[in-house]
């Protein structure tokens, strides 16, 4: 099968470059701006990073830090207010009609919740040659090939699934379809938004060992978002902290783990629940208080939680420096 | 500056809604068959009469001049002048429109609070027989023609019963000193009976289905479950919790309903030859008194158009979660 | 997969979007007021079909009596005539009959006309939003500033006299509540992953359309055009009554203004003025019990 | 906590052989099906399991405010001398937020967005705990300083309180009548990590400083240890295993949770070790298979798993619903190890 045959992994080679991307959008109607509640949301505000060609980035925050924004940008679901992204060295904003046809070849999705991603009156054929019939993949090669992504994701004899709909399976196995339809065109980046996080946590290992294991075979470049470091760690060789629509920390996951820098990521790794009961706790560096993404605090978007705030921190946002093996955005650093 | 925004926004968009509706009425009487003069002069107009009209509209001018014209007068007010009472228009509009609103505020206040009490009832009581058999009933209600259900009652309660008056506001030869007076006579109030039971019997339907599937939608939310383990009395439960919150939106639907039921009332009224807005456009049309049919039309529109606007400041305003954003 | 096979595919899928857009139509069989409605609806378009057959005279031909009197404000059974005659001398039996066909043709081709214009209105606004949706909700905004019944006579007054009058007006005004909800309804189904996963699979803007978002609309454009079906008549009605009909078609919204004019309430002639009501009221309610069948779908709290 | 507190000796709650049934149709799913445990006094106690394993259905039915088509079809829920399967509605009801509160998954939700917080907490202290309105006040004011919120907000709505504030303001809620049990349904299920952690320290200092006893539904095991003295694991509508948490955590006895075990991922490890999932999904309780409920899934299933298994207790207060319950300190060694689960699938 062609499809197993990884592309050539060029890891220094970079395959996605974001230079200062905004996303903001409007929310909010004439009331809550008569109330003088903002009415710009700041998803992402100013986001530079690249990615390498088969690399595993982690998009790692918790909720309105914008790293589902960021993933919808990566694949131009939606477009950038201001900033660029090129992949491929070509310019998402400015892809043609039919160089995005070829596009949604090469980048692709998996969500989050697999009972919402699927049609519920498609059969899981039907749901699996939607992008093969867009891709001008001619109707007898087709249901080879959804086989074999069927069986790319390890979903047991794959023929029997066929003909069914959504209902009829499980949420495992239902995640392993929506794997399977983003791989099916053999795509060279894969953005997974938080693909385990509906899933029952007997089941997300199997997920992810899928997700480990076609990646490294086919030398995908994938961004794994999600708000759990520990999953991230498990997929992920490096991890890019979001925080209120800006990046905090971005460098190799073992590095984070073991030792953030940052304020903010020091209370997320201390935050990160254990299964082991025999785990000693030290209370969280961080004050009380939630982000507002209405409503982000002036300078340093994470100072009013941030326990070693100081007075430059409001005046001035602090801009990613070079640490070690890292890139931190505190002025601390 | 963003608070100056968005009430501008609002406004200008009321403003948008108002301008189409006035230009839609301009041209709809202007692209009428024959004489573009016969929307506002009446041959048997003196010839000094006719003269001044002409002037006062431009009638003799280009088409959008007559429009710059026509809405120039709009904003001081001028609608012209009956072709049958020979009096300007806005003086007849504002004779009628009081007993077009009562009307229309007496017969939907009946309904809603009927309704907003039957529906919770309702609600309540699912999968009963009472239930079962008032729902199809309150939908036929839905199916009648207004006009129809009023020809039925006139035929019963004035011509076979004589319980009530015919037609009119007023017995003939009544005289009354003032709008008070007239108003809460019995007299009137005897007139108003069956126009207005007829507009309340077709109106309570709405506020009543909303009422009932409103709360069949509450009564299924966790606030809801909540009070019910919190110990709370099934009074309270439902009526300070599944009901109160039910009720915002039906709320909301009085406002857009003083608006359709203002253009039901074009029927009714003409059934009880009722001296409102309605009746009067009906007439105005079928004599061709074109600038009162006009003037008519245009304070309906007003009315709906307002009432719309404010069914939208309603809700803001009833609903903390907006009014306390 | 064996060769054979394919074309067999080929054609089960074609004519599965069929399938399933009828399947998507879901007639609520199993809701007895649904099926009460779907059997009122038979009858009547029964009665429309075989109006000549079934009316026992010329709805328009004034009538005598075997003694060469003319045969008005007969009471039921009176000289053989089902259900009396009018003031003029006219057979109110054969009116209801042949009132049956303005009243299906007026109330299908208008319901029809609203929902098709308020669904595409509607799908397109809420599909592509930005300014397009703008542009159309605004548009909304001016319909539902015109008060539709003065709006309907006013168009009445102007054109000729015809039943058609009616069924334009709907289509100018009440296109606005279908599109108002279906837009509301495709913006909730725009945001579900599955037309997301759409995008990402290079699917076009149409094919999104018809294959993931029309289906799921079809039932709610149904569901307001049975409504709508119920409006018309309503609206024709008022506006024969008021005097704006035409005068050459028998309606039973012209009987009942007949009926008014000629003092029938006075008369006591409920045998006149109730058919003509009554039908109306079994067709439009038709209309209802079917949409509450739905509602059950489509909403299943309603349901019992 | 004392050892002697954890031992169930005297408890608080004692359910035994619970059934919750919910009709669909004309068929009945057993969600619940003949569940027993214990909760001490004091302490908290960990109901943990997978969506439709009916933790949530078991919270539920100790309230007995249930969905329309549910019912309790047996078994006792034994509290304080009565049994509240059994006992009137008026009596329960009775006993409703004064003694057994709750704290839902979502405060918003759960909160009605048309009052007050104030309003919400003053309802509770009047009509449930006849305090008249200047009591009432001084309550909700101390309550609020409880659970870390000014008090100057609670002429607040519930939406203009950020996810974590509202849990919170839940916990004052169910606090308000001093009850002797609360029944917390996935607290923190719905929070960001850092507030969750914040939400989890603030119940755990009012449970120790106010010797509070908590019910905790989880699907989360590692919220259970952070936070829990004892264990509920359920599966499939029964129970697999109970104990303290340091005994059904770090010993499992029932495969299912040896099973979990290696599911989670663990920050704390040094290395990034390899997940391992239980292959196959938990059975439709509308038609469950006989048996044991996890041989399907389960690595270590003979041909005697067929049969009903048998509780068998591990050691004093920790039974198992396994019919190898016995040999568990040997299959734990197995479990541990990937290939074992592999090749079950």
């Amino acid at each position: 099968m062609n499809m197993m045959m990884g592309k050539a992994t060029r890891k220094t080679e970079v395959l996605i470059s974001i230079h200062e991307a905004r996303l903001h959008y409007a929310v909010g109607g004439a009331f809550a701006a008569m109330r003088g509640k903002s009415t710009v949301v700041k998803a992402v505000d100013g986001v530079t990073f690249d990615i390498r060609r088969s690399e595993s980035v982690g998009l790692l925050g918790e909720s309105g830090c914008g790293k589902t924004s960021m993933g919808r940008l990566l694949l131009k679901l939606e477009d950038t207010t201001d900033g660029t992204i090129h992949f491929d060295g070509e310019e998402l904003t400015k892809i043609q009609r039919k160089r995005l046809k070829e596009f949604r070849t090469r980048a692709q999705l998996i969500f989050q919740n697999p009972f919402d991603a699927v049609n519920p009156r498609f059969t899981i054929r039907q749901t699996l040659s939607e992008p093969l019939e867009n891709a001008g993949i001619k109707r007898s090669e087709r249901e080879a090939r959804i086989i074999a992504a069927l069986e790319l994701v390890r979903l047991p004899e794959p023929a029997q699934f066929l003909d069914r709909y959504p209902h009829q399976l499980s949420g495992g196995q239902l995640q392993r379809v929506v794997m399977a339809r983003a791989l099916i065109l053999q795509p060279e980046f894969v953005v997974a938004d938080e693909p385990v996080s509906m899933l029952d946590v007997s089941v997300r290992a199997g997920v992810l060992n899928v997700f480990r294991d076609v990646r490294d075979r086919l030398g995908l470049t994938a961004i794994y978002i999600s708000h759990d470091l520990a999953l991230v760690r498990y997929v992920c060789e490096r991890t890019i902290v979001m925080y209120l629509g800006r990046i905090m920390e971005d460098g190799p996951t073992e590095d984070i783990v073991h030792q953030p820098l940052h304020p903010y990521t020091k209370a997320l790794v201390a935050a990160v629940p254990v299964p082991n009961p025999d785990q000693s706790h030290d209370p969280l560096p961080i004050g009380r208080g939630a982000p507002d993404p209405r409503n982000p605090p002036s300078g340093c978007v994470f100072r009013d939680r941030c326990p070693q705030a100081f007075e430059r921190c409001a005046a001035e946002v602090p801009q990613p420096r070079p640490v070690g093996t890292r890139s931190v955005a505190c002025h601390l650093f | 500056m963003s608070n100056f925004k968005a009430v501008g926004s609002r406004l200008l968009q009321l403003a948008l809604v108002l301008w189409a509706v006035v230009t839609i009425l301009f041209l709809m009487f202007r692209l009428m068959p024959g004489n573009p003069m016969a929307a506002y002069i009446d041959p048997t107009f003196t010839v000094e009469q006719q003269q001044q009209l002409m002037a006062q509209f431009g009638l003799d001018k280009p088409l959008w001049q007559q429009y710059l014209i026509y809405l120039g007068n709009l904003l001081q007010g001028e609608l012209g002048q009956s072709f049958r009472y020979r009096e300007p228009v806005g003086d007849r509009i504002w004779l009628l429109l009081p007993n077009t609103l009562i009307l229309t505020f007496s017969s939907l206040i009946v309904a809603y609070v009927f309704g907003i009490l039957a529906g919770a009832y309702l609600a309540w009581r699912r999968g009963s027989w009472v239930e079962q058999t008032a729902i199809p009933l309150v939908l036929t209600t839905r199916a009648m023609p207004e006009f129809w259900l009023g020809m039925v009652l006139l035929a019963i309660f004035s011509f076979s019963l004589g319980w009530f008056p015919a037609g009119g506001t007023r017995n003939p030869g009544a005289e009354y000193s003032g709008f008070l007076d007239l108003y809460t006579s019995r007299d009137f109030l005897a007139h108003l009976a069956l126009p207005a039971a007829t507009l309340a019997i077709y109106s309570q339907g709405l506020p009543l289905l909303l009422m009932r599937s409103n709360m069949l939608d509450v009564m299924k939310e966790d606030f809801v479950t909540m009070a019910r383990i919190k110990g709370l009395s099934n009074w309270t439960v439902v009526v300070r919790h599944a009901a109160r919150n039910a009720l915002l939106p039906v709320m909301t639907s009085f406002a857009i309903a003083v608006g359709y039921q203002l253009q039901g009332n074009v029927v009714v009224e003409s059934v009880f030859s009722w001296p409102g807005l309605g009746r009067e456009l009906v007439n105005a049309v079928a004599s061709s008194d074109y600038p009162l049919a006009q003037g008519a039309f245009l304070m309906i529109a007003l009315v709906v158009i307002f009432m719309n606007l404010l069914a939208d400041m309603l809700y803001a305003f009833l609903d903390p979660r907006i009014s306390h954003a | 997969m064996p060769e054979i096979a394919v074309p067999t595919m080929a054609r089960s899928r074609r004519a599965n979007i069929f399938a399933r857009m009828f399947r998507a139509l879901k007639l609520p069989t199993n809701d007895p007021f649904a099926v009460a409605g779907l059997l009122i609806y038979l009858v009547f378009i029964i009665t429309a079909i075989f109006a000549d057959s079934i009316a026992t005279h010329d709805p328009n031909e004034i009538l005598y009596t075997p003694a060469y009197d003319l045969a008005a404000d007969l009471r039921p059974g009176q000289e053989g005539f089902v259900m009396g005659t009018t003031s003029l001398g006219r057979d109110v039996f054969s009116q209801l009959v042949y009132g049956s066909r303005s009243a299906l043709l007026i109330g299908i081709t208008a319901a029809f006309m609203v929902a098709l214009i308020g669904s595409v209105i509607g799908l397109v606004a809420g599909y592509f939003g930005r300014w397009v949706d703008t542009v159309l909700m605004r548009l909304a905004d001016i319909a539902f500033g015109i008060p539709f019944l003065p709006f309907v006579i006013v168009l009445a007054a102007f054109l000729k006299p015809s039943i058609w009058n009616v069924v334009i007006a709907m289509a100018l005004v009440l296109w606005r509540d279908t599109a108002r909800v279906i837009r509301s309804q495709v913006l909730t189904l725009r945001s579900r992953g599955y037309v997301e996963a759409a995008r990402v699979a290079g699917s076009s803007h149409f094919k999104i359309i018809l294959r993931h978002i029309a289906p799921n609309i079809l039932p709610l454009s149904f569901l307001y055009g049975s409504i709508a079906i119920g409006w018309a008549i309503l609206t024709e009605a008022s506006i024969s009554f008021l005097g704006f009909g035409d005068p050459d078609s028998i309606s039973w919204g012209y009987m009942l203004q007949d009926a008014f004019a000629s003092q029938a309430l006075a008369k006591q002639a409920y045998y006149w003025f109730v058919p003509p009501g009554v039908c109306i009221i079994l067709v439009v309610s038709a209309g209802f019990f079917i949409t509450r069948g739905y509602e059950n779908l489509l909403f299943p709290k309603l349901g019992r | 906590m004392t050892e002697s507190l954890l031992s169930v000796r005297d408890p608080l709650l004692s359910v035994r052989d619970l059934r919750v049934s919910y009709q669909v149709g004309r068929n009945f799913v057993h969600a619940v099906d003949g569940a027993s445990f214990d909760v001490p006094k004091g302490s908290i106690t960990g109901l943990v399991g997978e969506s439709g394993c009916g933790k949530t259905t078991i919270a539920r039915a100790l309230t007995r405010v249930m969905a329309d088509n549910a019912s309790i079809s047996g078994g006792q829920i034994l509290f304080d001398g009565k049994d509240l399967a059994k006992i009137p509605e008026r009596e329960m009801n009775a006993l409703r937020w004064r003694d057994i509160a709750f704290v839902p998954q979502s405060a918003m939700n759960s909160l009605d967005p048309v009052y007050t917080v104030e309003y919400q907490l003053g309802e509770v202290l009047r009509r449930r705990g006849g305090l008249d309105r200047r009591q009432a006040r001084a309550r909700c004011e101390e309550l609020f300083e409880m659970v870390g919120i000014d008090p100057g907000r609670l002429t607040d709505y519930p939406h203009q309180f950020s996810g974590g504030m509202r849990q919170r303001v839940a916990i004052a809620l169910a606090l308000a009548l001093n009850p002797k049990l609360i029944i917390a349904d996935e607290p923190v299920t719905a929070l960001d990590v850092i507030v969750q952690r914040q939400i989890l320290d603030q119940l755990k200092e009012l449970q120790e400083r106010l010797g509070l006893s908590v019910i905790l539904v989880t699907h989360d095991i590692s919220v259970v240890a952070y936070i829990c003295d004892r264990t509920v694991v359920m599966y499939a509508g029964k129970v697999a295993e109970s104990g303290t948490m340091q005994a059904t955590l770090t010993a499992p006895s029932h495969p299912y949770s040896m099973g979990l075990r290696n599911a989670f991922p663990d920050l704390q490890s040094a290395a990034a070790g390899i997940l391992t999932p239980i292959e196959g999904a938990p059975p439709n309780l509308a038609n469950p298979p006989a048996g044991c409920r996890f041989k399907q899934r389960c690595p270590f299933a003979l041909d005697l798993c067929g049969a009903e298994p048998p509780v068998i207790e591990v050691a004093p207060g920790h039974p198992v619903l396994c019919h190898r319950a016995k040999e568990s300190a040997a299959l734990r060694i197995d479990a541990a190890r990937t290939e074992t689960w592999m090749a079950s699938a």
